[in-house]
């Protein structure tokens, strides 16, 4: 889960790292007096995306009336396809150089990692991978300052500077550590004078860690389908296309959607109903499908824990109280397969044995008129 | 005869008195695994299936000499059961619950290290040699004993991949989940390591997906590697930045993309499957070839 | 440092350690306010010495009336030498069964250390080794659930006592942790009924380590002449002797003290002055010795760091500025030896080279009558 | 020839630009010393007595092959100083520092250990091998090249025994401060270790004192290492409960006391010197008996 970028920073500054002053504003007035307070300010929509400068999403004011003039103007508006209403208003900082620090997970070798680079103010996968300062860290002992001091020293910091670096990224570690992060970003973390400041801030908290931190107010990133779905307890990505897929398990289904495109159809969405789904969530999660107004739907069970008949009742139920107004392809194998082929046939449905028959025959009915199975 | 799990295997379920530990304890017993114990704070004394249930990982240990471990433990106390598994000298973890945080994975990894034990997953359907030993919740009727090692990320998609090599006639030596998670305690390589030491396992099949780079970590292990291996990938048409499903599974910053993984594979000589139900084919060329 | 019995509670609960319900009150009007609100209490004097059960310091009372009479009786008197002036009043536990739970440093391990005992309410000390359970633990690691689990197995509990054992033993480490503790204890860790209660509460703080903790309120422990010399930051133990021994180095001045026992004297103290002490601070050792009353005061000096000469002008300056009036031998070997001896020669005075004779000759005087040098 | 350090060894001065730091360095290099690098962060770029100055541990290392350091560093920054140390590969860790927190110590021979890297002290003199390399600020006139190895708790009493030993004619190998806090890196038994397998050295004098249990380990040390040991123990007419000075010279609950000690070395056959004078007798007599 992301945070918004005021939120982040004011979780950073509460660690010592620091940050400009400034405030959240969702209104112009709010923008005007916080302004008043700062002098001369920057003004940042609140959007979960990056990329805000180039959309137009971040503006400066030298009077309270100009933050009053281009709050009003930035709240409401769309950057990135999301709505923005708040914006940070903050002191606008002299800025000598833009630095890079990051700490994340290297997946690879299975410990936290920091990076570092002298390149900041860009995305950093635009940065040269020589340009960036990488260390591993051990989980158990954590970031020390005389790893700070390393990575200062290599961006060729020094004196102050390089104390404040070192005192920095011990402060952005104990973040990282303390609030379950995914990524901690400073970027840029500015040279302002004789002082560093975090002028933008990122912390992404591991959704399966957000159950230790309460009191971290939610945010909510993808389509209202994909949040509805969330809320199930499903995983499920919408895509552009018109066949409806749900299969039991991550891999095969990002395998069905391969062999659907290999066919030459495309798949409206990623739904892994995952292992051992019960009756009721099942057929919650076909409803969803025909949410989307697909032209067919591909139901692939590879059942192992997962129960071939479960599914099939799941399906019957939802037949037979809202319709399924889509052609149905269905493919069963496994666990309780021979029941789930006698539930279906009571119904009037068939199911495949083999993914390669079922997947071919969807994307031909997505390709003809369409009509009831 | 197999990698991590064997017919000598002395297996503890920790969660034994939940609902799956308790069923799955049953299956396991009949596939025919050697359930030694299971651990269930507050619940010692009972019986699961006839196997007794203690309170603490060190009294199963020292009753009946369990050497690994399948928890079905809830995300919150999956790093307190796994960590008190390792500090007791249990060798092979096989973490099979989702969602656990990653930082506390970061923590099992570091002090599975330390204590040089194996962590199999999290997120994983654990760990089957065919006619052997299940220690896992995969559906064991489509494996059969055989010389075919294998690795995968997913479960369901390998269990696929398993029927048909089964259906072929190529059976398992052993089929490993690695798990779903970004930070999982066995990798590919890992994998890989213990099926190049293992007599029986004459090729391997890799289901891997998109994300991470374990595959391109298998690959380059594979140039050393004298057993053949296939490759199966699933997640081609995956859009990037979106987690398809398992934490892992997403293409990020340009890294994880299908084609550089398949891209290493073949530089490695490893034949990549398009479709699932290519895998038999291109594994009874490979052991032709030997 | 050691807390008293009320902070450390407090500290504890803030922890989520389990402690009886209660306040600190610091006169009779106070201890029975808090009697009215809680029913039944335990009084209980804060003075930073154990057994003060045996010395009379708790009682328990029925009814705010006898709260405000035990408080009256207790506030004001001595246990164990220490003055009375704060008594905790907390509501009176049924007591089922006693238990301890502490942590400390097992310094031949050198790893933290936990350790359990179905035998609490007694010093610890006491308990035979057999009924003690005792747990290395990896510092980086910590404390988890389960090794509080397999506390409570060994210690035969069962059930939810079990749980809040395994609980509270983890809360305890990280007060440990958190407060750089050289020993938590709990004890007794009362068994009530269903629930654990921590009965009594030790928390010793690391001296080099109460700078990181600026929170905590200091106590002081030792003579008034041991507090003035702590603050001078040197090491100094009063002892009851009449020979005041200044030496350089914690092992060397054990080994005077030694050897002059050997020799039939008694010291006066423990003064460790340190390596490479300057003039200024040696010369208020000097003044801190003459406090004791000696019959006469032994300084040895093996030079290192420090600087015969400097120790010798020290005592020159002690001896213009406020005389001294008893019999000085000296010791001093080492670094700028010649100059030191040649000081002295100015003003009068002679030393030893050798520790042996400086030893025998301040026994001597010390059965003497005394006078001048 | 020695143990810890010898001519060979290369040092690094953390904290070289300090008061102290500066002048030890001076002392070290006037005594034949191989001080290679310093290290103060925010001052590198300097010189201190013709002793290069570098930020970071690292770089010492990377650009002087530094294997040794000694620390010249305030307590609450030793912890930091000591990890850089170990992390950056230093092998020997000398930690002068008086001071230190206790937790910090903790973590410090953790750390230790998983890097296998050796620290003497905390709050030591630090080590001498006379003749060769002295890594520490003791007197260094009071020790002569011999076969005697002293490894003590505490300073000026091992300096004070190594006087009457140099005077005796008995030299040194090497003379270790295990440092006198109640958590050291170095304990009397890893110190008779490496003495037990240095053929330079004949004989061992400890130097110990009351509280712990380091010389009771020492003892049972003794038991089964074949050259003779010599040890003269502070404390006798020490109160019990008191801290003598030294954070780890204090009798406890009951634990040790001077004659548990005593008693130790008398039975595994160590004499045990009356007076720090009578050490040389002992030790020439010890070294007679082989």
């Amino acid at each position: 889960m992301k945070l918004y970028e005021y939120l982040a920073k004011e979780v950073m500054g509460k660690h010592g790292v620091p940050i400009p002053r400034g405030r959240v504003a969702a209104s112009p007035e709010e923008a005007e007096k916080i302004a008043a307070e700062l002098g001369e300010v920057a003004i940042k929509v609140q959007v979960l995306a990056g990329g805000r400068g180039k959309a137009g999403g971040i503006a400066f004011a030298a009077t309270p009336q100009e933050a009053r003039d281009h709050a009003a103007r930035l709240l409401g508006i769309q950057i990135r396809g999301l709505q923005v209403d708040r914006v940070l208003v903050e002191e606008k900082l002299k800025i000598d150089r833009e630095l890079y620090l990051g700490l994340t997970v290297d997946t690879s070798a299975r410990v936290p990692l920091v990076m570092a680079s002298t390149e900041g103010g860009v995305n950093i996968e635009e940065v040269p991978e020589k340009y960036i300062i990488k260390q591993h860290l051990d989980v158990h002992m954590g970031l020390y300052p005389f790893h700070g001091r390393q990575l200062a020293r290599r961006l060729g910091l020094t004196g102050s500077l390089a104390r404040q670096f070192a005192d920095t990224a011990v402060r952005l570690y104990q973040v990282f550590r303390e609030y379950d992060a995914e990524l901690v970003e400073v970027n840029p973390l500015v040279v302002s004078g004789d002082r560093l400041v975090a002028a933008d801030g990122r912390l992404n908290i591991d959704d399966d860690a957000l159950y230790r931190h309460p009191q971290v107010p939610r945010t909510h990133e993808g389509t209202e389908l994909e949040l509805r779905v969330k809320e199930l307890g499903l995983a499920f990505v919408q895509l552009d296309g018109d066949i409806a897929v749900m299969a039991n398990g991550a891999g095969i289904t990002m395998a069905v959607l391969d062999i659907l495109a290999s066919y030459g159809g495309k798949a409206a969405n990623f739904l892994d109903a995952g292992g051992g789904a019960a009756i009721e969530p099942t057929a919650r999660a076909i409803e969803v499908l025909l949410a989307t107004n697909p032209r067919a739907i591909l139901v692939n069970i590879f059942g192992g824990i997962t129960r071939c008949d479960d599914v099939a009742r799941a399906l019957i139920q939802v037949k037979n109280t809202r319709g399924i107004p889509v052609p149905l392809v269905i493919r069963l194998v496994g666990t309780n397969e021979e029941a789930a082929l006698s539930i279906l046939r009571e119904s009037g449905l068939t199911a495949f044995r083999s993914m390669r028959d079922a997947a071919a025959e969807v994307v031909r009915i997505s390709h003809g008129p369409g009509g009831e199975l | 005869m197999a990698i991590l799990v064997d017919e000598k295997t002395k297996v503890l379920v920790q969660g034994i008195t939940g609902n799956q530990g308790a069923f799955h304890t049953s299956q396991m017993i009949a596939y025919g695994t050697r359930v030694v114990a299971g651990v269930s704070p507050g619940k010692a004394g009972q019986e699961v299936h006839g196997v007794p249930v203690y309170e603490t990982v060190e009294e199963a240990v020292h009753s009946h000499g369990a050497n690994t471990s399948i928890l079905f433990v809830p995300a919150p106390f999956a790093k307190d059961a796994a960590m008190e598994a390792m500090a007791a000298g249990i060798r092979v973890v096989v973490v099979l619950t989702e969602h656990i945080p990653l930082h506390d994975e970061l923590e099992l990894v570091a002090y599975a290290r330390q204590r040089r034990a194996t962590m199999v997953g999290p997120n994983t359907f654990g760990v089957i040699s065919p006619g052997k030993c299940k220690a896992g919740f995969m559906p064991s009727v489509i494996y059969k004993p055989g010389p075919v090692g294998i690795a995968a990320r997913s479960g369901t998609l390998s269990y696929e991949v398993a029927a048909t090599l089964s259906a072929a006639g190529l059976g398992q030596s052993t089929a490993v989940g690695l798990g779903g998670d970004r930070i999982v305690g066995m990798s590919f390589v890992d994998a890989l390591a213990l099926f190049a030491a293992d007599t029986h396992t004459k090729a391997v099949v890799l289901v891997g997906e998109i994300g991470g780079t374990a595959e391109e970590e298998a690959a380059e292990f594979l140039k050393t590697m004298d057993k053949p291996a296939v490759a199966y990938l699933a997640g081609k048409s995956a859009p990037p930045g979106k987690r398809m499903g398992h934490a892992g599974a997403i293409i990020e910053k340009g890294r994880g993309t299908f084609e550089s993984k398949v891209k290493a594979f073949k530089a490695a000589g490893c034949a990549v499957a398009e479709f699932p139900w290519d895998v038999p084919n291109l594994v009874a060329e490979a052991l032709k070839d030997r």
